[in-house]
């Protein structure tokens, strides 16, 4: 392997430096129907799942193939886009912010075999490259973070229990059966990379164990007192301990008071939390970010902890199944899954889904959790 | 054949969805037959090696990546994490792996000139995996070695005039959602403004100078396909002041039956017969809506503009024709002291270019965050440390009942000593002569 | 005046001594038809607004006669009580959970002598002593404190404004025309000894000034540290300071984050803030206390500050007036003034109510107060 | 004569509504009369002082009353508040002025022999003002001098089989509603449970052992006429857990028109004819009643017992029969942290004398805050600062989705390390073995 130069000089950075050039312009990639008919559109309307056509003042029509996809992706499979893109859309795709792939055409006929095209494409292993679905009042693809793929904080991996979860979910991307769409999202930690603060169901990495110390590192590696403040609930203090027969500065943790949030081992490499048992996934429900007929909501927490059990999670993909289906046959058209639960009340949620309430589900994080509570004698037996 | 075995992840091959192990399968095979003849700038078994690291994690239930260390480009403070593996010697492709943050075109449309262009830069100068995008809306090239990053910088600004996005204490690539390109229910144009800001706000964006990251998030309408209002610190979300506009023929077509109501997102099942009572005036949270006769009735002045009657009939039901945007401020995620969604500063505002009024209220909200905010505390954590007022002073916004979902129900007014008759310099002397100890 | 003993001997406190018997048992103050009928009432009705009936399974009925009143009360009105009870109930009266008296009669023809009295006998003044009303879906009485009359904290007087407030919601006291029954409260300080958290319309004393420091005797009247742990926001520090030469201890207090409740005069007698132009009132509305459809609500601050205007309170009366008026004209029936307000938006409620809305309706107190700010784009123009 | 001149409060004495300021004159000039020749034990002017004193305040605008000393009867740690006045020279007869709290009974129904012994014994030793009644339910003698104290509560105990209530950091005075006395909607006896709580825990209202204050009130349904959930720190709220009870005569009575609906609590005004869908049905907040043909069916597993439909028609619906109540903990004014509702506690519990299994809740409760909470501190404080999975600990009650209206939102759980498989002790040279630095 030799070097290959772009041009750059190592020696004189600033020689013909290019900066603060910002993003390429939207509109050079836009399809001729687009860029023809942008902001003239009068309506949309759904063909099947996965795909729908928007009808513009001009008369013209855009008809938009939906693809889901793993978003880890490599460039051979960028390249197998190209190579579709060219042959039905003149050369233009686009993904979506939940990354799914759009292939647009601009006319009706080119539909079907750009679909045909695209459900004929597997990979070795026997799974679809370009499934068509993800619209409506369906499920589409997960939002998902890093996981083991490439964070330093993760509790769970992403890319696993996506494909896992998606595997059980297929039928719900293909088809436009439930009351409203249904939003599934995946953090690997509690920084949440993602809006699974608010999404219909969301699956997320969860530490378990307070840090471990690396004493004998722990000055070398980290500002000590950036590790204390990182702490929200202010368990680490400064102490002096002894390795190896030398006093050294480090941090004490009192492990009653952490709640797992990794904030310190953001600041502090030296205080590592992940562990085989400790790790595991907390479920989320009933979040949503429309503000379509409620205000957004946030997600709650109705399955405290699951096993991280790679490769398929199991009970993870259960318990979401579960919850699709009593959701979807319960609830009434066009009824997010939070507005549902609100509905019928969380005891009916529990119970309908089956899922045990613990006593870790109740709020006990700072003065809101109060209105968390039960402030009224009506509930349901 | 593969450098290292995976039965753990090979059980993810099977299964509709499609399969990331597969694809990296097929790109590690990719790059050990290397048909192009490419000289690798970073290991050939990279992806061998990655997904060595992985199956190593499903196996131990725990990540192998170590905490970045501090890379980058000259001249910016973010667009590069740094990456090492915990393993490198069993894993040397990917002892080094970090990533670059390509700043997304608006709506993510793409030329496949462009795309493949990319292709050819990655594969030759990095791992050749992505993620097509990342969270925050990048194009993610994941995984290179130190010595690449100035090289695809320059490669990526010289050839294909495209830098890189946001990372660290800084501005983060603004995204938007596909809007007025695509989609009716537009209120102003996402990706102009998106663009503008990115490119007005360069140099935020590449030199950190804010106490933590702040993000940018451009909703056409409150449908919020990109999710602003959960996840920016500042979401420009559109909205109209004036009337829905109403096709009342079509509206009858809906009741019809001619056309299926919400463009037909739940044709795989049989929900009866549109019921227009039942599933949109029964349903307005506002109750403004109502038959006359044959014709539908909006009460505008008590609609909320949720978009519902809209969205179950795009064909009858339009927004209205005088835009703007609203602003709400302060989302993020949980850490530290639990998630926020945007709260909402500003109303209304028209959004046409050269966009000042919205830039004025951008540099205000900013200055008085880098004048008050504390390192690492987002702006809505500022918010809720230093009062909504605090803010509203802040930026010249007059309080307004839209700033609140209910007033307070706690009477501790923070009066201050300007606003109370007679001050509050008192003398105890003079009130024991009244009242006696 | 001579010392008339009542039997007790100070030297011999324990002599005798009867304690920890309790209140009387209620079954011997019941009249005889709620004695009998106890538990088995079937139904009630209005005859008119004041008046109405309960019909028990043996079909009994007692008729009752609610009358206002001011509760800080004379032993010569009391006696008053007495006469009429005994002249039409047989010897039996009750007092309400508001304050309202209460005549009850077993039969109807009882009821209209009853009401003629009741309404016939007016104080010198020329105001009635027992005026007929208060019931269903109109306005009672105003449950309130002490204020001027006895307590030592208030920002307001009790009895003055409720008076004033009452002279101006008469017609409401004698008729049924809201949508639902409106109640009104009165405070004279934030410690609220009363339900005006969750009203319809609440009448709150409140300072406006930080306290006074009597340094010269601060140590001397109060325990420093009780007074400083006693500040919710941490607005007290101990402090040395000079008094006529001499260093004593006190303590000092930053203005800037005092939010005026009184707390620290509560355990620190030298820390009075009371202050003519300072204290005045806080008009609060939508509270509500049943579980009637929506659950018990908060009391919403609308009005930040009004200042005490003896005797009449004018602009007091007046806002409440017209919230009052507007909620009779605008809300549906059954709808509580604070459902109504929540239906609208509270945007409107401040149009129609023609009240302003300023920076103090803001909350700012702590991490709850994000709750209370909109987190939507669902608002009306 | 008056003795102090009294402008503003004169202005009291017109408009409609009973006069406080007539009636505390009528009592001035009354004791100046003196008919019965009372040896009136305090000051024969006190009257005529307060009402000086208030005069003085409304042109202040301030009150004239000082903290209160500590005074009381012998053994007894509450029942009384001292009171003295800041200028005892210009209102010597209200100079003292020191309140008692009288425990009120049940419901608050009277015998006119008992309220006029009160009256004889106030008349004599008091001011001859009351306030009927304070707050938290008590009758409240309003104005003596510390040596009438004891005396007072020798002639109450004596003669009146009487009892004061409570004050300072006790078990303060225990209320209910009239409940079943007269009643329909009463779903356990309020008065019984308030008197054998009452008597049962004398010692606690007697004797401060308590951080603080702590209330008890009873309500017989959820309509909540003693505001037992806003303003006691354990409310117990009747239910029942079985059906609502259908009179479907009745209820076509209702649809003809033939009762009033509410019990005619809306007859001041044409609100138009009854409609059931609109006024009961649609207004149901669980949706969970419907017509069929003309029978009325309640889904009485969805029910919440909201009252509703029973407020509206008495005459046709009642409450189910199995019948218990709910407790909820916590309510208290806004003082420090801010206003609190009770919080759902025991969703549903038999309430049958000797009301053993409530005791047991109670005390543990009790337990609890006395072992974990601070001087000052209320229950619903408590709660807030330990959380509410303490209380149940404490209790042992077990978690349900009842206790909640919704669950967390934030993931912040403080999990303990005995749920932590393989606890928390681990070893990080261990962990270095499989994670490089
Ligand atoms: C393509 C995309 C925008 C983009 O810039 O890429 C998009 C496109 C449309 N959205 Fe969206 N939404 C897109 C992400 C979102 C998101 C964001 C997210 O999920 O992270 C939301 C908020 C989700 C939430 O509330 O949790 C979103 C909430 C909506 C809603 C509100 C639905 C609701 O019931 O609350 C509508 C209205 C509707 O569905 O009728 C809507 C409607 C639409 C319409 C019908 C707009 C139009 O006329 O073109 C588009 C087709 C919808 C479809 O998927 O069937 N879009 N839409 C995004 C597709 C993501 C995907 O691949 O599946
Ligand atoms: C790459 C990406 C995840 C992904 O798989 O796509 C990502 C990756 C990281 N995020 Fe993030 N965040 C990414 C989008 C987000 C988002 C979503 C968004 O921007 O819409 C959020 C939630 C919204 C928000 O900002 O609140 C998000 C909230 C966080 C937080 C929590 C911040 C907070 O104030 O609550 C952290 C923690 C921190 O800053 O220390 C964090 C930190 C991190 C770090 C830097 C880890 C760390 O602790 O230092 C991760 C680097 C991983 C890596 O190896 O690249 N990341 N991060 C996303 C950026 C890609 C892109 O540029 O397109
Ligand atoms: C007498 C009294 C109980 C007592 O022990 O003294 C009482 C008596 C009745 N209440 Fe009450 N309530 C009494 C205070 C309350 C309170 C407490 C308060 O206001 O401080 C409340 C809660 C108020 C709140 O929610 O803010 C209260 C909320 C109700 C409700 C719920 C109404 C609602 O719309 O939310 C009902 C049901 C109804 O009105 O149909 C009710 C119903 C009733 C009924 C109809 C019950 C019955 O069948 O006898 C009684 C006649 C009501 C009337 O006043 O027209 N009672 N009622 C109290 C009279 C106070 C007064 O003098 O005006
Ligand atoms: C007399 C009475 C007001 C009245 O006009 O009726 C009253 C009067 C006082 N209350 Fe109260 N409270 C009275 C019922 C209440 C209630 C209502 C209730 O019990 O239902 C409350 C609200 C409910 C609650 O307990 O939260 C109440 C909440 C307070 C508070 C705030 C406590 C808190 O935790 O938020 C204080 C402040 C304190 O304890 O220091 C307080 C303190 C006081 C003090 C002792 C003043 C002080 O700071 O030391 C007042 C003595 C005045 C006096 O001269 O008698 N009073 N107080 C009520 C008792 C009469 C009775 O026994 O029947
Ligand atoms: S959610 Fe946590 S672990 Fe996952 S990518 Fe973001 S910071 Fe990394
Ligand atoms: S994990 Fe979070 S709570 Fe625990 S010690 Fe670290 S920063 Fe503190
Ligand atoms: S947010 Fe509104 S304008 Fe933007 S794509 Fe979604 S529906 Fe269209
Ligand atoms: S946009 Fe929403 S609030 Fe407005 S009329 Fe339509 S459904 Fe009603
Ligand atoms: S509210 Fe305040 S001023 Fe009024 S009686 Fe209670 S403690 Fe005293
Ligand atoms: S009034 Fe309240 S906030 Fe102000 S100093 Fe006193 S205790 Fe503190
Ligand atoms: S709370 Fe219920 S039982 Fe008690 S009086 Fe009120 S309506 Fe009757
Ligand atoms: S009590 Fe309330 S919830 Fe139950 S049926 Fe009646 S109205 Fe509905």
């Amino acid at each position: 392997m030799a070097f290959i130069s772009s041009g750059y000089d190592p020696k004189e950075p600033m020689k013909n430096r290019i900066t603060d050039i910002g993003p390429r312009k939207y509109d050079e990639f836009y399809p001729p129907v687009i860029a023809k008919n942008k902001g003239t559109w009068l309506y949309h309307q759904y063909l099947k799942p996965g795909v729908y056509y928007h009808v513009a003042e001009s008369g013209d029509k855009v008809f938009t193939v939906r693809v889901g996809g793993a978003r880890l992706m490599s460039t051979l499979l960028i390249q197998e886009i190209c190579e579709i893109a060219d042959k039905h859309c003149g050369g233009y795709v686009r993904w979506t912010t939940r990354n799914n792939i759009e292939f647009m055409v601009d006319s009706e006929k080119k539909v079907e075999p750009l679909i045909k095209d695209l459900e004929s494409r597997k990979f070795k292993g026997g799974s679809f490259k370009f499934p068509v679905g993800g619209t409506g009042a369906g499920i589409t693809n997960i939002v998902h973070t890093q996981g083991w793929a490439h964070c330093h904080t993760p509790a769970t991996d992403a890319s696993g229990p996506v494909k896992a979860t998606m595997d059980v979910l297929f039928e719900d991307f293909k088809s436009m059966r439930l009351p409203a769409h249904l939003r599934v999202s995946l953090a690997c930690c509690l920084n949440m990379c993602g809006a699974v603060h608010c999404s219909d169901i969301a699956i997320l990495g969860y530490h378990r164990k307070p840090p471990m110390l690396d004493h004998e590192y722990l000055d070398k590696m980290c500002e000590i007192p950036l590790a204390i403040a990182a702490c929200p609930t202010a368990a680490i203090k400064p102490a002096k301990v002894e390795v190896g027969g030398q006093k050294i500065n480090s941090v004490a943790v009192n492990n009653d008071r952490c709640m797992f949030c990794g904030n310190c081992y953001t600041m502090c490499p030296a205080m590592p939390l992940a562990d085989k048992e400790g790790d595991g996934i907390v479920i989320m429900a009933g979040g949503k970010v429309s503000n379509r007929r409620s205000a957004p909501k946030f997600s709650k927490v109705v399955v405290a902890f699951l096993p991280n059990e790679a490769p398929r999670w199991p009970q993870t993909t259960a318990v979401i199944k579960k919850m699709v289906d009593v959701y979807a046959n319960d609830a009434r058209k066009y009824e997010r899954l939070g507005e549902w639960a609100e509905r019928i009340g969380w005891e009916r949620f529990f119970e309908k889904c089956e899922l045990p309430f613990t006593h870790h589900l109740i709020d006990d994080f700072r003065d809101p959790a109060y209105y968390t509570w039960r402030q009224t004698t009506q509930f349901k037996f | 054949m593969a450098k290292h075995k995976t039965p753990m992840l090979d059980q993810l091959e099977s299964g509709p969805w499609p399969s990331f192990v597969s694809d990296l399968k097929a790109l590690a095979d990719e790059r050990t037959k290397n048909p192009k003849k490419l000289d690798f700038q970073v290991p050939v078994d990279v992806v061998d090696d990655l997904l060595g690291l992985l199956e190593l994690s499903f196996k131990d239930g725990a990540t192998h990546w170590k905490h970045g260390g501090i890379v980058g480009v000259f001249g910016y403070g973010g667009g590069v994490i740094g990456r090492y593996c915990d393993q490198p010697e069993m894993f040397p492709g990917v002892a080094h792996f970090h990533t670059m943050r390509v700043n997304q075109p608006g709506g993510k449309f793409y030329t496949t000139e462009y795309l493949r262009n990319l292709c050819d830069l990655w594969d030759l100068r990095g791992s050749g995996m992505t993620n097509m995008h990342g969270s925050t809306g990048d194009i993610i090239f994941l995984g290179t070695r130190t010595d690449q990053l100035e090289e695809i910088f320059f490669e990526l600004t010289h050839k294909f005039n495209q830098d890189l996005g946001g990372s660290g204490s800084n501005l983060r690539t603004p995204s938007d959602c596909i809007g007025a390109a695509r989609c009716e229910y537009a209120c102003y144009d996402t990706q102009d403004l998106c663009f503008t800001m990115t490119n007005d706000y360069q140099d935020e964006l590449h030199r950190p100078a804010f106490p933590y990251k702040f993000k940018f998030k451009f909703d056409g309408c409150p449908n919020c396909c990109v999710a602003s209002i959960a996840r920016s610190d500042m979401s420009f979300i559109g909205t109209w002041r004036d009337d829905i506009r109403i096709d009342q023929e079509a509206v009858q077509s809906y009741i019809g039956g001619e056309i299926p109501p919400n463009a037909g997102a739940h044709m795989s099942r049989d929900w009866g017969k549109f019921d227009i009572q039942k599933e949109v005036i029964g349903l307005c949270p506002t109750e403004c809506m109502r038959m006359e006769g044959k014709k539908l009735k909006i009460d505008n002045k008590e609609c909320n503009r949720c978009m519902h009657c809209i969205n179950v009939m795009p064909r009858a039901l339009r927004i209205g024709k005088d835009r703007g945007l609203s602003i709400l401020v302060g989302a993020k995620a949980p850490i530290l002291d639990g998630a926020q969604m945007g709260s909402l500063l500003v109303p209304f505002v028209k959004a046409e270019a050269p966009y000042e009024e919205i830039k004025e209220v951008i540099e205000k909200v900013w200055d008085w965050w880098m004048e008050e905010g504390k390192n690492r505390e987002r702006l809505g954590e500022l918010i809720k440390r230093q009062g909504f007022q605090k803010l509203l002073e802040a930026t010249g916004i007059a309080p307004d009942a839209r700033h609140v979902k209910e007033p307070r129900s706690n009477p501790y007014i923070f009066w201050k000593e300007e606003e109370v008759e007679g001050g509050w310099t008192r003398d105890v002397n003079e009130f024991r002569k009244h009242h006696l100890r």
